[in-house]
């Protein structure tokens, strides 16, 4: 192919390399030892999530579903940090369950991180494990809670936890908010379409265009997306967390991205009509 | 017998397109043979193992990091055909070769093919066991691995061709470190062809992994069935234009023929 | 007897198991399903015989490097002895064992997240020596790049329209352009293996 | 804090480290990490085998079903390849692993990447995005085309302009994807940074 791209500058690729990486090293690093607070517009999508969480009133009861792999978990962290916060701040019951194996390992490690307001597990939230067989597993759910769930995740049964003496099946929750790094429309069949119950979806940034029509279509009443998503929602309750440092991490790393593209380009370039 | 719902349409397209596959097979047999577009990413194998040849390099293959069991198995088994042709290559010219393999059960069938070009170059006493290295059944244990090899044993040209995830990225990149020729492509896992289209120098794109190995083999039998694969595109493309034809005309039955 | 050997017999395996496949799905035979059902959980259990040899390929390539002391000989013999002690420790202590317990939690589980961590500083110098503008091919590939990473920083929500164009691209030419190389890909996998159900492809097995 | 958890948090640190030196230079720091990698993680692949075929067989046996006495025969059957005269032995298990791997692909991939795709094209959810969503996919899938092509003319012309649409689409797609992708790689980096720094912060203070 072309004759610049790896013979004369070899040398010179490498030495561009290593500066390279250490520019990225501090850009990524700056941020978390300072958190720079750069400006974080509020997206729509975000603010309709929080103000339809925010108007929930006390006493209700919230089914925050998990569908994100290892690798991806650290994009829906922040917000879904933010958001228990916020449910625990506003005295709502709050039921977890996984559809996918790792994630209650995950969202355990996260729950720590947490401001529990002097919450008790088993009457104000409970963990119920994962359940295999996707969509299959949801309708079973969404039908009779009891007849799929025996235990909850810690292997205590469930008939042993006050939370969960009023939960029957779909109907008896206020709101699904769906943390998921898959395709919502499962969930929307099962939840939103079969009891009409509202949904909020937590995604990764991927997934964004996909879950648009659902949102103006007002199948899903609010979408939190990715990073960028969660710290807009830690702004909203007014407490910077690790979404606010990523962002801004993402911010400068993006920044400097795009500067090397357009800067590689430039010296390229220049190259080539020196070589003429 | 009893057709399972909703997979009618899917089973007769299936049929359509296994039987024009199998009639340009027999076309092919009675000496009918069809035309086939040059591949560029296939015709720089040579380039670029001939280039290794000549810095004293060698060349590093890894056929994805697919097992054989699973949807991945066609592409790890595409990525061993072209294995096998790059063997040949490096047989003839005296360059050093190396597999890296991450699935144990792909082990047999990269010895298999190296060994076989080795004999059929008639340099079967050249063939050596550590031409084929196991980097561990993690996908970071064949990043490193292979990233490993790349800077230790000079390789100048890197092919990576069969199922590829989030190491495709560390992959290229180190390759294009260690300064070699990259022919990279991959099928199934779509989201990882933007690294090997910016930073590869050719990249092959879905459907060209699938008939490298039948392009390079230039036997006029497998050949044959590449025009029976034109058909199902040919199948598609009515299928399309009809049906955004009729969503125009707000009909539906096609959407519902599909779903049978 | 010695041609059978060689090709006969493994295409006929191999075109019996994988046309079974087939059927299965298709179609509802009681006798197909249960057969079907059990190969797969029988190449499951074949594979997991074979990740022996995976350890056999280090074991002979690493022993003949420590005994002829080549270069970096003591690096093989290290990583004979790690792979050694898991399996060890692993079958006798079970995984539970404090000792796998602390290398797979604090080593093994380490190795995932620093590399993907690496990835960020590739993503760098392949922006910088990657990207360049050589044809209008490159030069939209380029842009979209830019718009879409502008659409996931949240420095990106400051420039006006940027949201819009940007999902634009990835609602509309990303998904035709995806979609059509996916369905080449399932044309190209089903000619592959129509090809290997029926022997014509040849790398892999002697000729 | 605990000695063996500090422990944990200094090896895993300098681990991160020891890797990360390859963008250096490749050394013998990293080439020890490795080594150490590619040992454990072969010895885990084989003790999480050998749990496998010990509670697959155990439970079959256990319950009489004897029948699975052939995998497991099938199973050692792959080391017969090691003695050169039985070789062919050791091709039948190969043989039955891709035969179910190319069945999987073929009914898999025929529903999930040809039919679905149709429909969602087909099924748009706006008019006119799904108008030149259909359109653009055709130009990309005709660049796939092998065997045919137009003779001279202007339907050759023609032709070669879908052509170039078709690349012109595959490469904003993957400039869409470098982007998105971006995020991710980048999100990743930072936490395993956000990682670093906190445990190194624990083990100062103690």
């Amino acid at each position: 192919m072309d004759e610049t791209k790896n013979k004369p500058s070899e040398k010179m690729a490498k030495l561009d390399a290593r500066i390279i990486y250490l520019a990225m090293f501090i850009a990524l690093l700056i941020p978390i030892l300072r958190p720079l607070g750069l400006p974080l517009p509020i997206s729509d999508m975000t603010r309709k999530a929080y103000e339809y969480v925010d108007s929930l009133p006390s006493g209700s009861k919230v089914l925050l579903a998990l569908h994100v792999s290892v690798g991806l978990w650290p994009e829906v962290e922040p917000g879904t940090i933010a958001i228990l916060s916020h449910l625990f701040s506003k005295s709502i019951k709050v039921v977890i369950i996984s559809w996918g194996a790792d994630e209650p390992v995950l969202v355990e490690s996260t729950l720590t991180k947490v401001d529990k307001m002097g919450k008790q597990y088993g009457v104000d939230w409970v963990n119920l494990g994962y359940y295999a067989g996707m969509e299959t597993a949801m309708a079973a759910f969404a039908k009779d809670v009891h007849g799929l769930v025996k235990r909850d995740f810690y292997g205590t049964p469930i008939e042993n936890l006050p939370i969960m003496k009023d939960i029957k099946s779909a109907k008896d929750f206020n709101l699904v908010i769906y943390d998921t790094a898959s395709d919502i429309a499962p969930m929307i069949r099962q939840f939103v379409a079969a009891y009409g119950i509202p949904m909020v979806a937590f995604c990764t940034i991927g997934w964004v265009p996909s879950f648009m029509p659902y949102l103006t279509a007002g199948q899903i009443v609010g979408m939190v997306p990715g990073i960028r998503g969660g710290a807009e929602y830690e702004l909203l309750i007014k407490r910077p967390g690790s979404g606010a440092t990523t962002t801004d991490a993402l911010s400068l790393g993006f920044i400097l991205l795009i500067v090397l593209s357009i800067l590689g380009n430039v010296i390229w370039y220049s190259r080539k009509i020196g070589m003429r | 017998m009893v057709f399972k719902e909703g997979r009618i349409a899917t089973f007769f397209a299936l049929v359509i397109v296994v039987g024009a596959i199998l009639y340009f097979i027999n076309r092919a047999k009675i000496g009918k043979i069809s035309k086939i577009r040059k591949i560029p990413g296939l015709i720089a194998i040579e380039e670029a193992v001939g280039r290794a040849t000549e810095m004293g390099g060698s060349v590093l293959f890894i056929p994805g990091i697919g097992g054989l069991t699973t949807v991945e198995g066609p592409e790890t088994l595409a990525g061993i055909s072209v294995l096998n042709y790059t063997a040949k290559l490096c047989a003839r010219l005296g360059t050093k070769i190396v597999a890296a393999i991450r699935m144990p059960e792909v082990i047999p069938l990269a010895e298999e093919a190296i060994s076989t070009a080795f004999r059929m170059e008639g340099k079967f006493e050249e063939y050596r066991p550590d031409m084929v290295r196991y980097l561990s059944s993690d996908q970071w244990g064949i990043a490193t691995g292979a990233m490993g090899i790349m800077q230790r044993e000079r390789v100048k040209a890197n092919i990576m061709l069969g199922f590829f995830a989030g190491e495709a990225l560390a992959l290229a990149e180190a390759g294009a470190v260690a300064g070699a020729i990259q022919i990279a492509g991959t099928a199934t896992n779509t989201t990882q062809l933007p690294w090997f289209a910016s930073i590869c120098d050719y990249c092959l794109f879905g459907e060209e992994v699938y008939v490298a190995g039948a392009v390079l083999s230039e036997d006029p039998i497998q050949l044959g069935s590449i025009a029976g694969q034109d058909v199902g595109k040919f199948m598609a493309i009515c299928l399309i234009t009809i049906g955004i034809l009729m969503y125009l005309l707000k009909v539906d039955w096609l959407i519902r023929l599909l779903k049978i | 007897m010695s041609i059978f050997k060689r090709r006969e017999i493994p295409v006929i395996i191999t075109a019996f198991s994988g046309f079974l496949m087939v059927i299965e799905y298709f179609f509802t035979i009681p006798l197909v399903a249960s057969i079907s059902t059990g190969i797969r959980e029988w190449a499951s259990l074949i594979a997991a015989f074979a990740v022996g040899l995976g350890a056999t390929n280090l074991g002979i390539i690493h022993a003949s490097r420590v005994r002829h002391r080549r270069e970096n000989w003591y690096l093989s013999a290290w990583l004979l002895f790690v792979m050694v002690l898991m399996i060890i420790v692993g079958i006798f202590g079970t995984t539970k064992h404090p000792l796998y317990d602390f290398l797979f939690a604090n080593v093994y589980s380490t190795v995932g997240p620093t590399m993907w961590g690496l990835l960020a500083f590739y993503l760098a110098s392949a922006s910088f020596r990657a990207l360049r503008v050589r044809s209008l091919e490159s030069l939209l590939l380029l842009i979209s790049a830019i718009l879409l990473m502008l659409l996931s920083a949240p420095i990106g929500g400051i420039i006006p329209g940027v949201t819009v164009v940007a999902n634009w691209v990835q609602n509309v030419p990303n998904t035709a352009g995806m979609r059509g190389i996916l369905l080449g890909t399932a044309l190209g996998a089903i000619g592959l293996s129509i090809r290997t159900l029926l022997g014509y492809e040849k790398g892999y097995l002697p000729e | 804090m605990e000695f063996i958890s500090a422990l944990g948090l200094i090896v895993a640190v300098i681990f991160t480290f020891m890797i990360w030196s390859y963008l250096y230079k490749e050394s013998f720091i990293f080439r020890i990490a490795e080594y150490t990698f590619i040992g454990m993680a072969s010895g885990h692949a084989v003790v999480m085998a050998v749990g496998q075929i010990t509670k697959t067989l155990g439970s079959a046996i256990s319950v009489g079903q004897y029948i699975w006495v052939i995998p497991a025969i099938l199973g050692l059957m792959i080391y017969t390849r090691y003695y050169k005269p039985t070789v062919w032995i050791s091709r039948l298990p190969v043989a039955l692993l891709v035969g179910v791997g190319t069945g999987l692909a073929m009914r898999g991939l025929i529903e999930a990447q040809f039919i679905t795709q149709i429909i969602s094209t087909i099924q748009p959810k706006e008019t006119i995005d799904g108008i030149i969503i259909a359109i653009l996919t055709m130009c990309t899938l005709t660049y796939f085309i092998f065997t045919w092509e137009p003779k001279g003319g202007s339907t050759r012309k023609a032709y070669n302009s879908i052509l170039r649409i078709g690349r012109i689409t595959i490469m904003v797609a993957m400039g869409a994807a470098f982007g998105v992708l971006a995020t991710t790689r980048l999100t990743l980096c930072v936490s395993r940074l956000q990682f670093i720094v906190n445990s190194l912060s624990r083990l100062i203070a103690g």
